[in-house]
């Protein structure tokens, strides 16, 4: 944060003493070993929901519980593209270094999760159409925002510089999330004219109450447990980036 | 609970493949993503 | 009038140099002295609102230039050590262009005696990928001819590649338009001297650390 | 004083006398067009029902890839020369010389490829009608595609391994041009109303005409620091 905009602030706001990385880096350390933790647990109760608690069901039988793990994926694949171009936007805005190392810090874990909703799609898709992709609507887009993902990491890695990869990826992530509704209806257009409405992954047949705890148990799991990456990836930008200045230099001496 | 044996559990119902196909891709994603980042931490405090 | 506080600036992890601060009132002349690699370069493209400083603030007119952009570029010219010029284009084509970049409508008859008095009457007409390296030098600071109601310029080695003689009336050009009331920055290694007027000095070797 | 129209008319004047005097450029990329769509039949059969069905996609995959390999010549020269940093340092806003720079970009780049669009659909046996809407569709799809492209150029500015990094940035973003110009073409070679699409393809140029300049000049500033 250049000196001119930290005086220019007035004195009452003191939220932005976190934005500095050295007094984030200890915050991140605390908080993300608790969202592991809120994960495992959640995974656990959400599997044994999934598995042992919620009915077979009538027309797929046992295939469907893949939505346990399909579902969340993508919400999540969406949701920490969304949450990337936040941090993203707020770091073009107020020139915080560490809003940009977040949204870096949040891609792989982004991409991460698009890949398992293509994979688990897959996987779902054979037993229900016979086939392994069905270029459905919703898997389509998932694949282009698997792209913007790949995209994204791309180019911060092709820019030496740091401040300048984090504003190029920063503008990239602002454009991808205004093109995504565009995607997402572009290729539901595209869905329903070629094939008409017949083939599309209903997100799931007439949902059982455990069968939706289940899922909404599993979502917080992915959630916690993508807060929990990220914060140790952003953690471990904070330490590369800073790597010359002092306080890592003793964090590194005395934390060996 | 909905499985007789164990058997049962792992076939899922004919769909043991695709069920478990996704959960263990699902598991291996994770636990790399989770050794990368520990790499990765230790080659940042590692000797700079 | 141009005030800078405190101007920092590292290139990746190497701090270029820290604390510098200087003012240039009307007609006044800067020259930023320091070794090869101690951020001449860097200093003159942050002060034209190119670069980006770590710490520190440049004020023009008591204005921040962040929060005037525009309004501060046209009054600037800045002259950096590409030639900016585009070889497909002539010499006359290059600097109407020049021209309206900065606001100011140019016609090629105003255009003519300004290449002249930078030696260029001849090859005026010609791409400018068939002169030289010291034409193409004399092609692009022919801009300072027809920028003299610019209040400010910074020039990055304005001498580097000229002739003597080419030198000689740079020189005059940028006493002529100190005297107008115009303030100049710019880099050289040779001695600083402009004709008599011995400028204001800023020394990046100092500031570093 | 030069207002933002002269301004622009002396950007745009200057990139298209450029452009001509590089006429080699603008043919390179029209037979890179013309190339791409011919190889598909080469790997499909020449049976003519086929063709037919893919004919619009298969020419609008390639008017994608022609148009993204022109981007380079967007910035790539004045950016290596000089040129572009006093275009940073302009009295006009960014913004304004940028649109300036992608419409002449559009003139020299873009609109071969719409005149040429007609004759590679005839390749494909596509009737008269189909072959009218593919050059309105090129037309109103290829402004998005400059626009979005310039984003994507002015990002990877200067990086090296730039063009296939470029392809990856703004590929995906361009899915949805294509998508609706394919529909556009079939829908008119199945004697359905191709209206809605061709509004739809305008609509998004107009869309990113109005929100692309900032995040171009934003760009370019950002690789300029």
């Amino acid at each position: 944060m250049s000196s001119a905009t930290r005086e220019a602030l007035p004195q009452g706001i003191t939220w932005f003493k976190y934005a500095a990385p050295q007094t984030f880096f200890p915050l991140a350390g605390a908080l993300a070993p608790w969202f592991a933790a809120i994960a495992v647990v959640l995974f656990v109760a959400g599997l044994y929901i999934g598995f042992f608690v919620a009915p077979t069901d009538a027309q797929q039988g046992e295939a469907y519980r893949i939505i346990f793990i399909h579902v969340p994926a993508a919400w999540m694949s969406m949701l920490i593209y969304l949450v990337m171009a936040f941090w993203a936007g707020v770091g073009l805005a107020f020139n915080t270094r560490l809003s940009h190392m977040m949204a870096s810090a949040l891609a792989p874990t982004g991409a991460l999760f698009t890949f398992l909703a293509l994979w688990t799609g897959a996987l779902w898709g054979k037993p229900t159409w016979g086939t392994w992709w069905a270029w459905d609507a919703r898997m389509t887009s998932e694949l282009l925002l698997l792209f913007l993902y790949f995209g994204f990491m791309a180019l911060q890695a092709a820019i030496d510089d740091p401040r300048r990869a984090d504003k190029a990826g920063a503008v990239l992530a602002l454009v991808g999330v205004i093109n995504i509704p565009i995607i997402y209806f572009s290729v539901k257009w595209w869905n329903t004219l070629h094939q008409g409405a017949s083939v599309s992954l209903k997100s799931a047949p007439t949902m059982a109450t455990t069968m939706l705890t289940g899922m909404l148990v599993m979502v917080f799991a992915c959630w916690a447990y993508a807060i929990a990456a990220a914060l140790w990836r952003v953690r471990c930008i904070i330490l590369e980036r800073e790597r010359r200045s002092d306080w890592v230099r003793d964090y590194l001496g005395a934390g060996r | 609970m909905n499985w007789g044996s164990a058997a049962d559990f792992f076939a899922m119902g004919g769909y043991g493949l695709y069920v478990w196909g996704s959960y263990a891709v699902t598991a291996v994603c994770i636990a790399i993503e989770l050794v990368s980042l520990a790499r990765r931490r230790r080659a940042a405090g590692g000797p700079s | 009038m141009l005030e800078v506080f405190g101007l920092g600036c590292s290139r990746g992890e190497r701090v270029l140099f820290r604390g510098v601060s200087f003012k240039l009132e009307a007609r006044g002349l800067l020259h930023v002295a320091g070794a090869n690699g101690s951020g001449k370069t860097s200093l003159l493209r942050i002060l034209c609102g190119l670069g980006a400083a770590d710490a520190g603030e440049v004020r023009w007119r008591g204005e921040p230039i962040r929060a005037l952009r525009e309004s501060y570029w046209r009054e600037l010219v800045y002259m950096g050590h590409a030639n900016a010029l585009k070889d497909d284009l002539s010499a006359t084509e290059n600097l109407l262009l020049a021209c309206a970049l900065a606001g100011r409508a140019a016609t090629p008859a105003a255009a003519a005696p300004a290449l002249d008095a930078f030696g260029l009457a001849a090859c005026a007409h010609l791409p400018v990928r068939a002169l030289s390296q010291g034409q193409k030098r004399r092609a692009t600071l022919a801009r300072l001819a027809l920028s003299m109601q610019a209040p400010l310029w910074i020039l990055d080695e304005p001498l580097a590649a000229l002739d003597v003689a080419a030198v000689r009336y740079l020189e005059d050009v940028l006493l002529a338009y100190a005297d107008g009331g115009g303030s100049v920055i710019f880099t050289t290694h040779q001695d600083a001297a402009i004709g008599s007027r011995v400028p204001q000095r800023v020394d990046l070797d100092a500031a570093a650390c | 004083m030069l207002g933002t129209a002269g301004v622009m008319r002396s950007v745009i004047a200057r990139d298209l006398t450029l452009a001509w005097r590089r006429k080699a450029d603008v043919f390179v990329a029209v037979l890179f067009f013309v190339i791409v769509a011919s190889l598909f039949p080469l790997g499909i059969g020449p049976e003519p029902q086929l063709l037919r069905a893919i004919g619009p996609g298969v020419v609008w995959v390639a008017a994608l890839l022609a148009s993204m390999l022109a981007l380079s010549r967007l910035f790539a020269a004045d950016y290596a020369d000089g040129t572009l940093e006093q275009m940073l340092l302009a009295a006009t806003p960014l913004s304004i010389i940028v649109i300036a720079k992608v419409i002449a970009h559009w003139i020299a780049a873009n609109i071969p490829l719409v005149l040429i669009g007609p004759l590679l659909g005839l390749q494909f046996g596509l009737p008269g009608d189909a072959l009218a809407v593919l050059a309105l569709a090129l037309a109103l799809g290829t402004p998005s595609l400059s626009l979005i492209g310039a984003i994507g150029a002015a990002l990877t500015l200067g990086l090296r391994g730039g063009g296939v990094l470029l392809a990856l940035l703004v590929l995906p973003l361009y899915a949805p041009v294509l998508i609706l110009g394919s529909l556009a073409v079939e829908a008119t070679a199945a004697g359905l109303a191709a209206q809605p699409y061709l509004l739809l393809l305008a609509a998004m140029s107009l869309a990113a005409l109005s929100l692309a300049p900032w995040a171009i000049a934003a760009a370019l500033r950002i690789s300029h620091e």
